[in-house]
């Protein structure tokens, strides 16, 4: 029973749920400083604060496709201007096997993104979130890993 | 030292002298140049002042056969203005595949950029040619004060060409030190010379010739040597021409192949020298019989004695002088 | 000078200085008029626009001054205004596409010029290679300076600088449709 | 096979008499010929039961966890796997090197109970030898290399995500979350395993496919970089899941990534997210 | 059961305009937990915040969350509001609805569902959140300055006077950095030596100052309040309690060396004060220059002249190691290399060619030659002058693309120095802009002009020497001539660069640097003397370049920010540090590994296990130590560390919250 959800028409005004990890420090300053310039991104983004992207668990990224993310975007300084100074040397490699690990199981790549946004760099932050969204509304609603996607079917093999 | 060898239109006419100087100087240090068969003009100024494509197109050819003729070497190029035309043409095939495509098409010959092309004066400052020049010399300048010029298209734009500084360049001034000369610091040996300029527009490049003069004039300069056909047809063909009207420079004008020449032992006629415009022989021989520098060899001398006092006392160190 | 309007001028030119901008690829926003450009160029005392003005004549939309004016034929194309540009402002290339671009309106300010490039270009057509008499002679005769340099036509044959014979490329035929195909793709682009 | 058994029976005797080892961990025979499992023989009279043949399977480091505070010294025979297995517990603090005697025994791969071909695990093992031990029965055997080390990832890889994703969802839908996985591999030695801890919430206990995917991938993850690639993962569990193609791929990245990289050889080389280089490779600017 | 409260911000109109501030209260209604919500136009205003007050007390809430604007904001501001109720500053959370969601997005109904995903998040979160406290640490009241220039000087005295102790650590062997170098400063041309060498001495005899010359900073750890330094004291081969400073032991050393305080323009020997008003007025000896330390010869003449015999060949560098509360960087500046760059310029071949404050040290009366402005190459009295500004400032391609700030106005100081010091002498400055901003600073540069220097607007393209004379070709683009000048001596105004070595300073202190490799500030008009590193604080060019005014004014900035830790008895820590559950820790160490601030250290500890005594080693985190970054946490598998404010609970709750 294969799951092949992915390409099929996908409606156009379905809005996809984006989570987001930012550091304090730079990604989540970077995100309020485009507040300040009044630039405009999509709505599909919800931020979670963390102290350091070194604080964000790959698991909290497998639980949020488990609950129906269609995709998730960690952020964090540039390393080596880390105010933790190690913090996202560690992101980094847990990222760069989790990224792996996902697309390994079947996440397109594209659902899951990692960036390095400085507290100065707005704009990328305004361009980071708009290409992520724009990525995956074109995917489509993401039904991998997803619990709900027993309770559209009604299979269950308890 | 194994070179493709472009030649370019002016060793074979108004830069002859520098064309046999430079297969002297090269079969004496044993420097193969094999010449790229059937070779055309490279377009020099007229091309890319025409056209852009054009200008990439006539040097592409000559690239395109140095690969057909399979060697994989490097092209020594004599005149900057063909060796900066060929950069472009290299840089521009490199830059893209759609940029190379293009050129193919208008070559119509297949071309993928292996080749690298150095100037001429660039395969003598590397190492290895030197220390052969250096074998080779047989008669010393003793001194001769000599300002090297190197024109701007050697050296600029530093992005095309990468060789020496674009400012104060050195390569040619150490081929100078090698033959006994003694290179002059002068301010305009990068400033331009006005290349084609001195024919179609004379008002306003002649005063760049009379400029060259002076400053090198002012800085004590016996003689000027240059690495390009045209800075020495227009530097040499306008000083003969300035001292017909009033004598006032005594400066002859080289390439730097002949003097190398000449250091080895050839005959002025052998290099083509006898066909400058302005007289250029006699000063050579002139330097050639002057007293070998009295101070250089005494302090080679002084320092000799020194190092036996050191060996002498190794151990206890050498009481305050 | 009578006054100029520049509201008038940028509307009028923006398209082309925007297309010379592009051929180029340089971004006139980036010179501050620093000057030393100019104070660099070996050719400036002939140039009725030193390359500075050149720049700032763009910048403020004066097109038709810059393509009337005889820099772009009197540059010298030494590189030595780019080396030293604090923005690193291309200006020889800036000085040819304007320069082609007003040959191709037919304004040519400076004849000679544009008779030696001809001359030059006809003669690689011709033989594949430059034959330096065909060079000079056609040159002193198309631009009317018949005697030019005459004085050195002597020595020149003398020492055998100048044969009658021109050195030519066997296969002529290639060059020739390399330097059609590359004009031919000039107009187009 | 059998002089080595001899020899094993005389050292265990001679251990247990001379009672530097409390007890030691071996093999014994059940019922079947071509099964074993692990005893702990104490008494110098019973070390005939203990058997060296084509079917010692089971990796008997980890039993060491449910005597953590040995009086004396725990004796244990160390194959290549059970040596690497030794020294990842020693390298994650849950076993200290001089509580153990190490008796180490060459092994030249062992027999699959059912197809009584190879085991699959032997026939992908690459240090045959034990990397640490006290004493060493007979001599070291060749080593094998493996230039197919991570040919199964590979083929995986080529899919496209959604055949991967249909691939690895028939798999876990067959999980019924026994824990075998977990309780076997020696790198798996927390003292509460986060999916026992249901209040603060990480992990389900519904066998769906959601929660199995999210253990699965959540437990190649925890070990990915501390995994000796001893195969018992995949061997124990009773529904046959393919676990060592996840943690290969883990250790394929990490190779990639990080450098060639084998654990359990030694104690000192760091787990590839114990620790990082300034120079890491750069994909997130 | 908690009792949540929920009170969302209109923020006038800057949340109201875009996101439909009723449909969320409405809809927080129904969010688990929550018994109260209200919508205010200003919370962070004193009514908004006491309206809270009023509903805690009403509803007898014990958690709130308030949907307003950035938490980086008023996050501080609404914990303070709670300390002075009963409920735990920490039991709060903060939705972003502004700077996160109304800022910046235009679609109403959109807008508004993400405001309540994001109220849902933050209520979610709060119901996990636990009270915390903060814990204090104990403040060592003695502050640290790196750098002895104006800078360093001026932070010291400030915090000297306000009563605490000061290390004053500098590498040269005297005070003074670069403005000592300086003869007149501008706008008032009051001399520099007299201006700031009596500051020098104050700091050299404050007794709250310890002024340790020739001394590095090598090693820093620890955390604000509590630094631990350690200082890295060069071997100077004179022991400075027992020296006078006569001076004998500097006349009578043979071996000569370029001076570096002098710009390599004079000499000085290998014992040596760098200039006569140095402070500590004692010398010190250059080892690689010595004769008898490098080697050469046996020497130690001033061994056997110094009447004092504190001369000791056997001295070895000596490494100190103290407490810190907070420490002051004012490294400094140096001027570009010019030379290597502007080959244009002569690229140094040519001797009368001078930077700056080579030219400060011809016109200093303790110069090399006492005040009188004579050429280098011949010691002649140059009389036609050029002076070339931005010299490798705002020249990306080459140099550097910012704005040296000073140089307009000591150009114009030189400009008026030569028409002033030489009698009918002809100065030339080519400048592109000239900026004048400051007290003063237009009035300086009119009386340049009225002094007789003229101004030519444009970059100079070549300088090179022809018949004794240097030719300057530029361009005059205001009247569009090339022009060029025959000058005697050229003064060539070159950008500051950061002093060399800054980059070891940034390092220990964990301070980051901008692209141009100046000390990174906290916010540059907000928070301009502070870094991201509580208890380091910036003051002078080290942050920037500036003139000696603001360098001065940030250095007095910086001490009452020092002054400001010390005057409290204790620091409060950040409650949001990690916290270990020993019972689900396995001893395996990750964490410690994991840790920047080494906050975490591996304990055995004794335990009942199956009624048998046993001791296991488990992991235990420093309070003040931890600075809250939760990496530790990330990578241990059984979650047995936790990060207090950002629990696994509480973000996984949040992620549950968001998704359904």
């Amino acid at each position: 029973m294969s799951v092949d959800v992915e390409k099929k028409n996908v409606d156009p005004n379905w809005e996809p749920k984006i989570l987001s990890f930012s550091c304090n420090w730079c990604t989540y300053a970077g995100a309020d400083l485009a507040g300040l310039n009044r630039m405009k991104y999509p709505e599909n983004v919800r931020v979670i604060r963390v102290p350091c992207s070194g604080r964000v668990n790959p698991q909290f990224v497998l639980r949020a496709f488990q609950k129906g993310s269609d995709g998730v975007l960690v952020c964090g300084c540039h390393p080596g201007d880390c105010h933790y100074v190690t913090g996202n040397y560690f992101t980094r490699r847990r990222f760069l096997l989790m990224q792996r690990f996902l697309e390994y199981n079947g996440i397109d790549p594209r659902r899951f993104q990692a960036r390095w946004i400085s507290g100065a760099e707005a704009g990328k932050f305004r361009d980071t979130v708009t290409k992520v969204s724009n990525d995956i509304k074109a995917l489509g609603p993401n039904k991998k890993f997803q619990e709900s996607w027993y309770k559209e079917r009604g299979e269950s093999n308890e | 030292m194994k070179y493709s060898y472009y030649p370019g239109c002016s060793l074979s006419s108004t830069g002859l002298e520098y064309g046999l100087s430079t297969r002297y100087v090269a079969k004496k240090i044993g420097m193969e140049l094999h010449e790229i068969p059937d070779w055309n003009c490279c377009g020099a100024t007229a091309a890319h002042s025409m056209n852009h494509d054009l200008a990439l197109a006539l040097p592409a050819r000559n690239l395109a056969l140095v690969e057909k003729q399979g060697l994989g070497l490097e092209i020594a190029i004599p005149c900057a203005a063909c060796y900066s035309r060929m950069k472009y043409a290299i840089q521009a095939a490199r830059s893209s595949e759609k940029e190379r495509q293009k050129i193919e098409e208008i070559i119509e010959m297949p071309y993928e950029a292996k080749n690298d092309a150095i100037c001429l004066l660039e395969a003598f400052a590397r190492e290895d040619a030197q220390a052969a020049v250096k074998e080779k010399i047989v008669k010393s300048l003793n001194g001769l004060k000599v300002a090297s010029y190197y024109g701007c298209l050697l050296v600029r734009p530093a992005g095309v060409t990468q060789f020496d500084d674009n400012e104060n360049p050195q390569s040619m001034d150490n081929l100078m030190t090698l033959i006994g000369a003694k290179p002059v610091n002068w301010a305009f040996k990068t400033e331009c010379c006005g290349a084609s300029h001195q024919v179609d527009a004379p008002k306003v490049a002649r005063p760049l010739i009379y400029n060259i003069l002076r400053n090198a004039k002012a800085n004590g300069a016996e003689a000027i040597v240059t690495a390009c056909p045209l800075c020495m047809m227009n530097l040499d063909m306008r000083e003969f021409e300035f001292n017909k009207a009033k004598k006032e420079f005594d400066i002859p004008v080289y390439y730097f192949t002949e003097l190398l020449g000449m250091a080895m032992g050839a005959d002025p006629k052998e290099l083509g020298m006898e066909k400058h415009f302005t007289p250029a022989v006699a000063r050579i021989k002139e330097a050639f019989k002057r007293p070998p520098e009295e101070e250089k060899p005494i302090k080679k001398a002084k320092a000799k004695v020194e190092e036996v006092k050191e060996e002498e006392k190794p151990k206890e160190a050498i009481d305050n002088e | 000078m009578v006054e100029r309007n520049l509201t008038e001028a940028i509307a009028k030119n923006k398209a082309n200085i925007d297309a010379i901008q592009a051929k180029s690829g340089v971004d006139l926003k980036e010179c501050y008029q620093c000057g030393k450009c100019s104070a660099g160029c070996s050719m400036a005392a002939g140039m009725d626009l030193k390359p500075r003005e050149v720049v700032r004549y763009l910048q403020l939309g004066l097109w038709d001054d810059v393509l009337k004016s005889n820099s772009p034929w009197i540059c010298a194309s030494c590189h030595t205004c780019v080396a030293r540009c604090p923005h690193n402002v291309d200006i020889p290339s800036l000085m040819e596409a304007v320069r082609q671009e007003a040959k191709r309106q037919g304004i040519v300010p400076v004849k000679e010029v544009d008779v030696f490039t001809n001359v030059f270009i006809d003669s690689v057509k011709k033989n594949g290679k430059l034959h330096d008499l065909m060079l000079t002679g056609m040159y002193n005769m198309k631009s009317g300076h018949l005697m030019q340099d005459a004085w050195a036509g002597a020595p020149m044959l003398k020492s055998g600088k100048v044969g009658l014979r021109p050195h030519t490329v066997k296969d002529k035929e290639a060059v020739r449709r390399l330097i059609k195909n590359s004009l031919k793709r000039g107009e187009s682009k | 096979m059998s002089d080595i058994q001899q020899e094993l029976r005389k050292t265990a005797r001679e251990l247990l008499e001379s009672g530097e080892v409390g007890y030691i961990i071996g093999w014994g025979k059940g019922r079947f010929a071509n099964q074993t499992h692990p005893i702990f023989v104490k008494d110098p009279a019973k070390v005939d039961e203990l058997v060296w043949d084509d079917y010692c399977l089971s990796t008997l480091a980890k039993y060491t966890q449910d005597d953590k505070y040995p009086e004396k010294k725990i004796g244990i025979c160390v194959r290549g796997c059970d040596s690497r297995a030794v020294n990842r517990l020693i390298q994650d603090h849950q076993l200290k090197r001089e509580d153990v005697y190490l008796i180490g025994i060459p092994c030249s791969g062992k027999l699959d109970p059912e197809t009584n071909e190879p085991a699959k695990k032997c026939v992908e093992c690459a240090h045959r030898n034990p990397v640490v031990y006290d004493v060493l029965l007979g001599s070291p055997v060749e080593e094998v290399p493996q230039p197919e080390r991570f040919k199964e990832v590979e083929e995986l890889e080529a899919m496209t995500p959604d055949e991967r994703y249909n691939y690895w969802a028939d798999v876990y839908d067959k999980c019924i979350r026994c824990y075998a996985c977990r309780n076997v591999c020696p790198a798996c030695n927390c003292r509460e395993c986060y999916t026992d801890q249901y209040r603060v919430g990480w992990q389900g206990k519904q066998n769906n496919r959601a929660e199995n995917q999210i253990f699965g991938i959540t437990r190649a993850y925890h070990v990915g970089d501390r995994c000796i690639e001893c195969g018992e993962c995949q061997r124990v569990c009773p529904m046959g899941l393919p676990l060592m193609k996840l943690n290969r791929k883990m250790l394929k990245d990490i190779n990639n990534l990080f450098g060639a990289y084998e654990a359990g050889l030694d104690t000192e080389t760091k787990p590839a997210l114990g620790h990082y280089e300034t120079n890491d490779v750069e994909e997130f600017m | 059961m908690s009792r949540t409260g929920v009170f969302i911000c209109h923020c006038g109109t800057n949340i109201a305009a875009v996101v439909d501030i009723a449909k969320v209260v409405e809809k927080a209604k129904s969010m688990p937990n929550v018994v109260y919500v209200e919508d205010n136009k200003y919370t962070c205003s004193e009514p908004g915040q006491q309206a809270i007050k009023d509903a805690i007390v009403k509803h007898k809430l014990d958690r709130i969350v308030i949907g307003s604007c950035s938490p980086r904001m008023h996050e501080p501001t609404f914990r303070k509001m709670l300390a002075s109720t009963e409920i735990n500053p920490y039991m709060l959370e903060i939705a972003n609805l502004r700077e996160q969601c109304s800022w910046v997005h235009t679609d109403r109904e959109k807008a508004t569902d993400k405001a309540i995903d994001l109220v849902r998040m933050a209520v979610a979160k709060v119901a996990k959140n636990h009270a915390l406290f903060t814990s204090s640490i104990p403040v060592t009241k003695r502050a640290l300055v790196v750098g002895g220039g104006i800078a360093g000087i001026q932070a010291a005295l400030d915090i000297a006077d306000a009563g605490y102790p000061v290390t004053l650590v500098e590498r040269e062997p005297s005070l003074g950095g670069k403005m000592v170098m300086l003869d007149k400063t501008f706008p008032t041309m009051d001399c520099s030596a007299c201006i700031c060498t009596p500051k020098m001495v104050d700091a050299g005899q404050h007794p709250n100052i310890t002024v340790m010359t020739s001394c590095e900073v090598e090693k820093v750890s620890g955390y604000i309040g509590n630094f631990e330094v350690t200082i890295r004291q060069k071997a100077t081969y004179v022991d400075h309690s027992v020296c006078t400073g006569c001076g004998i032991c500097e006349l009578k050393c043979p071996s000569k060396v370029t001076s570096e305080f002098e710009q390599g323009m004079a000499q000085r020997r290998a014992i040596y004060k760098p200039f006569p008003q140095a402070v500590p007025a004692k010398p010190v000896i250059d080892a690689a220059n010595c004769r008898k330390l490098n080697g050469k010869a046996k020497c130690g003449i001033c061994q056997t002249q110094c009447p004092q015999g504190c001369i000791n060949f056997e001295d070895e560098d000596k490494l100190i190691t103290n407490t810190y509360g907070a420490i002051v960087i004012a490294t400094g500046y140096e001027l570009i290399d010019w030379k290597s760059i502007y080959g244009e310029y002569g690229g140094g071949q040519y001797p009368d060619v001078i930077n700056g404050l080579q030219f400060e040290r011809l016109v200093n009366a303790s110069g090399p030659t006492e005040g009188h402005i004579l050429r280098p190459s011949d010691g002649k009295e140059p009389k036609s002058v050029v002076i070339v500004k931005c010299v490798g400032s705002r020249d990306p391609n080459k140099g550097k693309g910012y704005c040296s700030r000073a140089c307009c106005m000591y150009a114009a100081k030189h400009a008026h120095q030569v028409l002033e010091k030489i009698d009918n002498a002809q100065c030339y400055v080519f400048y592109i802009d000239v900026r004048t901003a400051g007290k003063a600073y237009e009035e300086f540069y009119t009386r340049t002009l009225e002094d007789g220097a003229i101004y030519v607007r444009g970059r100079v393209s070549k300088i090179y020497e022809e018949d004794g004379k240097l030719i300057c070709k530029g361009e005059d683009t205001l009247s569009g001539q090339t022009v060029s000048v025959a000058a005697d001596m050229v003064v060539l105004e070159t950008a500051m660069v950061p002093a060399a070595g800054v980059e070891k300073v940034a390092t220990l202190m964990t301070i980051s640097r901008d692209n141009d490799n100046w000390l990174q500030e906290a916010h540059p008009k907000l928070r301009p003397v502070e870094t991201h590193t509580a208890g380091v604080f910036l003051a002078g060019v080290c942050q920037g370049p500036k003139d000696i005014p603001d360098t001065v004014a940030q250095a007095s900035a910086s001490a009452a920010k020092v002054c400001g830790i010390f005057s409290k008895a204790e620091l409060q820590t950040n409650p949001m540090i990690s916290k270990v559950d020993i019972e689900k820790c396995s001893g395996c160490g990750d964490c410690a590994g994991i840790c920047p601030y080494k906050a975490i250290s591996m304990q055995d500890m004794e335990f009942i296990e199956h009624g048998k005594k046993i001791t296991r080693r488990v992991s235990t985190v420093n309070s003040g130590l931890c600075q809250g970054c939760g990496a530790c946490v990330a990578g241990c598998r059984p979650g047995a560390i936790d990060l207090l404010g950002f629990t696994n609970a509480q973000i996984l709750e949040e992620v549950d919250a968001l998704c359904l």
